[in-house]
């Protein structure tokens, strides 16, 4: 019997959890959450404010999913981690030790230091059902709202409430938008697409400066609002972590099987550094598969499995107004872009060596899930083959025999 | 020169309310009938193209496809009917011996009609199948004419070789070329499951069915195709064959477009030659030249297999049998004229041998009168449909039939009767790799294990009906006949009184 | 209406049998009395016996028991016999009035020898000859019927029931070891006598219950051996069967029984594998001559009988003993007609053959 | 557990499994009223490849399956073997037809995620692609 201890209740907590209930089911499992929520999609806040869930639906595991994995919910906030004695400290001072513990612990907005910010009333962030939450209740219908940041958390954002404000206007220092997982072609289309649903978009340009119900802008333009929304970005949550001797970078520090540096402490999720295949090197890969995959990896081994997790390549799937994209991998420079214009879309493949090393779908994404898993397996094609990929996803590509084991249950 | 149209003959049907445009029968059309035409938006068809093998009405999901004879018709002639004239069309344009596939279809009587079985009423007891044991068993081959004991007064157990049949039904020879590989696949598996045996045709035995070997009859034609020593010793049975009942007096011709890889190589001839059977065999040009080749054959199997003669039914059959029984064949196989092929000159399949039901019935009392019944085992073929016309057979004298169209149909042919194209859509009469896939010998084994299980039960019934628990009891026993509506002459010749008598 | 010989005639029958394995004299009475209790398994359309040990002072000769339609075919035939044997003795069969049997046709027995030189012609032996000669006489001779060839044996049928048949024939004045007896139930025949039963060839006879369904399988088969069966009763072609099995094939009774009665493959499947091999050759080598069909039979010759049913024993037949005597009738009322006393009754399987033989020398 | 096996071998690409997917999943006990002039959405689709390849593919309800651990609204779980999706949670962001190696996820007419639930749910009881395949391409059985 262990006391297993998860900071965090987020989706590497559940992942945690799951994890450990596969390898053990008798020891006692805590979990210590910030939020006073059970557990939810931290995703779905947009489409929450679209009104395409509801609270009872976003719940992301059933309502009896602690009570039927045994596990000790906890409201509170950690506090303090003594890793030598092996206690975590609440904000509430109580004391809890742990055999194993997992740090779960997410990202938090990261808001630059603009100036006369906190002269705006109405200003939100947008990661939290919270931060939705209290953001639903300024929404108006002639509201003027300014999204600082074009990322994947603003322009959800900006989808979620396009119906339910006046205009909104959307600011970021990159030229395109959702800079982090699409190149300009593909950025183009989508900020199209976007721009069609009324959105306007400040480009390469940011607040210097913010007034009441103003921002003006590097540019010297000046835009008026009613509800600011940040979204500049987000950094993992590592405070927990340098207490102890752990090592962190921009994520706590964590191996192939999710453990940091530190005996009987794991990490999981956007607060951790994992091992990114594509680029073979340690990242943050602040995406909710990973953040599933990290914890169930994490709860494996500390209920004294054995589980490896060493195929992670960053990956989305996001669409805005009915316009899906979904990108994978990396975007070596040096190789070969084959794109193709497909009906409203775009198709962007990056080949080199004859691997796919990413891509971007805009529109049709269909079958997009061959393209991934051969980024993540890092099959190696003839040309051929790779002249079947480039017309469309398929398992063509494969031979008869490996389709049988795949298909036709082969073994 | 524009050569003489021909109307086509059918029309393809379709009913445009229920054609949801899934494309299932432009996908599956080898004769590319029907296309989609994205002018219009609407599935369209060539009729002029179309054979009525029906495999698109088959798959079509929501019945929305029909084919019917068309009934463009020339001017009503009884004498020049449209078929005789379409012909005489044909050949004017294109100067060449006319080809057909399947069985004779022409309306000559069908004497298994015509012929009634009797059943216990009172003076004998019916026996019900479901209580009591009811057997079908059969062992073709040669019976000695009188027991031996050994020194001690046992009985010497050793025959000459017999052929074991769980029914007397087996599938007739149909050679892998004229059919696809799993046409021959679902046979050999389907014979195996019963405890019957099929038979290779001329076309050789591919190796992957060796494995079958022990319900494989091979044949030994007269191109001699594919017939090594492993092939012979690998069978059950070895069947000379002399003459094919749709077209006794000619040989066989298969296009070297069907001589492709393995077909070649069972065949062993080179890739893309025609495979020509000669009309005769041309070391047997007399019936001391066919004792002669059973022997050969005998001694190349070392007298451990019985060996098959194959005849077509010609008018004097019963002299020919004789003959053949006399020549030291175990079994004799005669095949009737309505039996089936692949290909086959039309004068030829629907103008030239004997009714089988005639043949049969003359050939086993001929030996009968003879005395020398006991010598061979009878096979007939030649439009075996039912399990009716097995019984019936079976009472006029046969010790087992052989059956082919009836086993194709339970493949799924449609018996369109254009085997000749090489474009069966069913997979069967066909290399094309594309079509050859269409048929799954799981299924196809399945279908026939299916189709003779059915006619087993239903010849049990009508053995039991009869108040005969044994296959051995019916075999020959005319008694259980009657004709309806035949002359004295057919009456006589099929030795059988008529019904009433 | 057609008779026996021009159409094929099914019929439902009674038959019983007694024999002595003593070689004791048993009186034609006792069996003609057994048929009276099984009256109603008649229709009055035939009857008969066949008696074992009835000529002693005659037994190295065939005795041949023939009906004639006229005196003129009586001399025709009898000028034919001459050719081929030594009449030693020809009468009248002695026949008693009764109101119950009409219509008789001329019923003369002969006890002959057959010349040497004849038989040593055809090249056969003396039974062949014998059974030629019936074959002759009977296909060829219209109006002349051999209807018993045996020696030192004989059968006497005619139209009529049983009961009164044997009345008839005075059979109560015969001392055989050995009797059948026959009562007829045909169904569409005006009645012959000749299509009475037992049916006989040489000195074996066969009374027979049921009809069989396998007829003409075994008809068509039997007649390739020279045998013509002339009457179309399963009797006459059991009879041939037997005859070609036992005589001219050399089987044992019970081999013969396992070909006529043949087990199932079923059940030849589960026995030992001497046994099995034995009965699959059989099977195998004679399956015209399989019976099937409902039969009960007693198959007679000189010095013994084989009682045999159908291998699904679809008739009724029974056994009895008492002392020396066996006792086989349709009917258990028959045997205790015969012997009150009877004992060790016993149902025979069906295919399960039952042979008694009289001690050798008793005969 | 019984599963949907595909026997390349044998498929024709007659497409007509995916025909009999949509019927069976549209609740409409017509065909002709469920699929004429629709576009329709099969969970099962044939791929046709070069040389007369062609292949049905349909969700292989993997043991450790990537659209479960991907799905952002926790929408897709497992429940006796069978992956199923929970089509009133999805929210249509299609990470799960990101993620699947098979291609065998794809959204629907309402922009929801659906796949093969094996006809568990319709009116079929059992896969309709498999008892409609002419040719044993596509079984479902145990193995």
């Amino acid at each position: 019997m262990s006391e297993y201890v998860i900071i965090g209740n987020g989706t590497a907590a559940v992942g945690c959890i799951e994890g450990i209930r596969s390898a053990d089911s008798e020891s006692s499992i805590t979990v210590i959450s910030a939020e006073e929520h059970h557990v939810y999609s931290r995703p779905l806040i947009s489409y929450y404010l679209e009104g395409k869930t509801d609270l009872e639906k976003m719940k992301y595991r059933p309502e009896d999913f602690y009570t039927k994995n045994n596990v000790k919910l906890i409201y509170g906030k950690a506090v303090k981690c003594d890793s030598k004695k092996q206690f975590i400290t609440l904000a509430d001072k109580q004391k809890l030790h742990y055999d194993k513990l997992c740090l779960c612990t997410g990202s938090s907005p990261f808001v630059p230091p603009f100036e006369g910010l906190d002269k705006v009333k109405n200003k939100f962030s947008f990661m939290t059902l919270d931060d939705a939450l209290a953001l639903e209740k300024a929404l108006d219908k002639k509201a003027k709202v300014l999204i600082v940041g074009a990322g994947l958390i603003g322009l959800k954002c900006a989808e979620g409430i396009a119906e339910r404000v006046g205009s909104i206007t959307v600011c970021d220092l990159a030229d395109r938008v959702l800079s982090s997982i699409l190149d300009s072609k593909c950025a183009a289309v989508m900020q199209k697409r976007l721009e069609e649903h009324g959105i306007s978009f400040l480009l390469g340009d940011t607040a210097v400066r913010f007034e009441k119900d103003k921002a003006v802008m590097k540019s010297g333009k000046e835009v008026r609002f009613d509800i600011l929304v940040l979204a500049v970005g987000v950094r993992a949550e590592t405070e927990l972590a340098r207490q102890t001797d752990c090592e962190v970078n921009r994520g706590i520090v964590i191996d192939t099987s999710m453990k940091t540096s530190t005996d009987s402490i794991y990490a999981a999720g956007d607060c951790a550094e994992g091992y990114d295949s594509s680029i073979g090197a340690n990242r943050v890969l602040a995406i909710l598969p990973n953040a599933y995959m990290q914890g169930r990896c994490a709860g494996i081994n500390m209920a004294g499995g054995s589980s490896v997790f060493d195929d992670a390549v960053p990956m989305n799937s996001i669409g805005f107004f009915g316009l899906h994209c979904a990108t994978a991998g990396s975007y070596p420079e040096d190789g070969e872009v084959c794109e193709e214009q497909v009906c409203g879309g775009i198709r962007r493949l990056y080949i080199k060596d004859g691997r796919l090393y990413g891509y971007m779908l805009i529109g049709d994404v269909n079958r997009a899930g061959i393209y991934t898993s051969l980024v993540r397996e890092q099959t190696v094609f003839n040309e051929e083959d790779i002249d079947k990929l480039k017309k469309f996803p398929t398992l063509a590509i494969f031979s008869y025999e490996s389709r049988r084991k795949k298909l036709g249950g082969v073994v | 020169m524009r050569e003489h149209f021909i109307y086509p003959e059918f029309e393809v049907v379709r009913n445009d309310n229920r054609c949801i445009q899934c494309r299932v029968c432009e996908r599956q059309c080898a004769n590319e009938v029907h296309r989609f035409d994205t002018d219009l938006g609407l599935m369209i068809s060539d009729e002029t193209k179309c054979v009525n093998c029906q495999r698109c009405i088959s798959l079509c999901p929501t019945r929305a496809l029909k084919i019917v004879k068309s009934d463009c018709r020339l001017r009503e002639n009884a004498n020049w009917s449209d078929e005789t004239i379409k012909e005489i069309y044909k050949q004017a344009n294109s100067g060449g011996v006319l080809l057909s596939s399947m069985g004779n279809p022409k309306p000559l009587p069908v004497y298994w009609d015509k012929m009634l079985i009797n059943a216990s009423q009172v003076t004998n007891p019916p026996i019900d199948p479901l209580r009591e044991p009811m057997e079908t068993k059969v062992f073709l081959g040669k019976k000695p004419d009188k027991i031996r004991r050994d020194e001690n007064g046992e009985l010497i157990t050793e025959t000459a070789p017999q052929l074991e049949l769980s029914m007397p039904v087996m599938f007739s020879a149909m050679s892998y070329g004229s059919i696809s590989y799993n046409a021959h696949a679902s046979l050999a598996r389907a014979a195996t499951e019963l405890g019957i045996c099929y038979n290779t045709g001329e076309g050789g035995l591919h190796e992957d069915f060796y494995i079958y070997g022990p319900n494989t009859i091979v044949q030994v034609a007269s191109g001699r195709f594919g017939v090594h020593k492993n092939y012979l010793e690998a069978a059950a049975a070895v069947e000379i064959k002399m003459g094919q009942g749709a077209k006794p007096g000619i040989g066989g011709h298969l296009p070297g477009a069907k001589i492709v890889g393995d077909v070649s190589r069972t065949r062993m001839i080179p890739e893309g030659s025609d495979a020509i059977s000669p009309a005769p065999h041309h070391d047997i040009y007399s019936i001391e030249d066919l004792r002669q080749l059973v022997f050969s054959l005998k001694e190349a199997t070392e007298y451990k297999k019985p060996v098959i003669v194959k005849v077509a039914a010609v008018h004097n059959i019963a002299a020919i049998a004789s003959g053949i029984a006399r020549s030291g064949a175990d079994i004799i196989a005669i095949d009737g004229f309505r039996g089936g092929t692949g290909a086959a000159p039309t004068r030829i399949r629907d103008n030239v041998g004997i009714p089988i039901e005639l043949a049969l019935a003359a050939v086993d009392q001929r030996l009968r009168d003879e005395g020398i019944r006991n010598n061979v085992s009878l096979i007939v073929g030649g439009s075996v449909r039912s399990a009716a016309d097995v019984v019936k057979a079976v009472a006029l004298g046969a010790d087992a039939v052989y059956v082919a169209t009836a086993a194709l149909l339970a493949l799924g042919c449609h018996l369109c009767r254009t085997c000749q194209s090489g474009k069966c859509n069913w997979g069967i009469a066909t290399q094309n790799p594309e079509l050859v896939k269409r048929l799954n010998p799981d299924i196809g084994s399945r279908r026939l294990v299916n189709l003779m299980d059915a006619w087993r039960h239903e010849i049990k019934e009508l053995m039991g009906g009869m108040g005969i628990n044994s296959i051995e009891s019916l075999r020959g026993n005319r008694l259980m006949l009657r004709g309806v509506g035949l002359t004295a002459k057919e009456l006589e010749i099929l030795g059988i009184s008529h019904a009433g008598e | 209406m057609k008779r026996e010989g021009e159409v094929r005639i099914p019929s439902g029958c009674a038959i019983a049998a007694v024999i002595s394995r003593e070689g004791k004299g048993i009186t034609g009475n006792v069996i003609y009395n057994a048929m009276k209790p099984m009256h109603d398994r008649s229709n009055g359309l035939g009857g008969g016996f066949a008696a074992y040990g009835i000529y002693p002072e005659y037994r190295d000769l065939f005795a041949f028991h023939i009906f004639f339609d006229h005196r003129s075919t009586r001399k025709d035939c009898e000028a034919y016999l001459k050719e081929r044997f030594e009449i030693v003795k020809g009468e009248l069969i002695p026949t008693r009035k009764i109101p119950q049997i009409t219509d008789e046709p001329i019923i003369w027995r002969y006890f002959c020898r057959p010349l040497s030189s004849q038989v040593a012609s055809e090249q056969v032996d003396e039974n062949e000859f014998v059974a030629h000669t019936v074959m002759k006489i009977n296909t060829g001779m219209k109006g002349a019927y051999v209807f018993s060839s045996g020696k030192n044996m004989g059968c006497f049928k005619a139209v009529g029931y049983p009961e009164d048949v044997g009345l008839f024939y005075r059979l109560e004045e015969y001392e055989g070891y050995s009797w059948t007896a026959h009562g007829r139930y045909p169904t569409n025949t005006p009645g012959w006598w000749g299509g009475a039963h037992p049916f006989s060839l040489l000195d074996s006879s066969v009374v027979h219950n049921g009809e069989i369904s396998s007829y003409d399988a075994n008809r068509r088969f039997i007649e390739m051996f020279g045998y013509k069966c002339t009457l179309q009763t399963d009797t006459e072609v059991i009879t041939y069967i037997l005859d070609y099995l036992v005589r001219r094939q050399g089987l044992t009774l019970e081999e013969a029984a396992s070909v006529i009665a043949a087990p199932f493959w079923s059940t030849i499947a589960s026995r030992p594998e001497k046994e099995k091999e034995k009965l699959t050759y059989l099977r195998q080598i004679f399956p015209s001559l399989l019976i099937t069909g409902p039969f009960s039979i007693v198959y007679s010759w000189n010095g013994g009988l084989m009682a045999l049913n159908d291998r699904l024993k679809l008739r009724s037949m029974i056994t009895a003993e008492k002392d020396d005597k066996v006792f086989i009738a349709s009917e258990e009322a028959a045997v205790r007609v015969m012997e009150p006393e009877a004992e060790n009754f016993y149902a025979p399987a069906g295919g399960e053959p039952v042979i008694v033989r009289v001690k050798e020398g008793k005969f | 557990m019984k599963r949907v096996y595909v026997n390349e071998q044998w498929c024709l690409g007659c497409h007509l499994c995916e025909y009999n997917c949509a019927f069976a999943n549209s609740g409409i006990d017509d065909m002709v009223k469920a699929l004429k002039g629709k576009d329709i959405f099969p969970r099962v689709h044939i791929e046709d490849g070069e040389d007369g390849i062609h292949f049905a593919v349909s969700c292989r309800h993997c043991k450790d399956p990537m659209c479960v651990k991907s799905c952002i609204a926790g929408a897709i779980s497992i429940e006796d073997g069978v992956v199923k999706i929970d089509r009133d949670k999805c929210v249509g962001c299609l990470t799960c037809v990101l993620v699947c190696p098979y291609g065998a996820v794809a959204p629907g007419p309402n922009g929801a995620a659906q796949k093969c639930e094996l006809c568990l749910q319709n009116s079929c009881g059992a896969p309709a692609c498999v008892t409609g395949c002419p040719n044993n391409a596509i079984v479902y059985e145990e193995r």
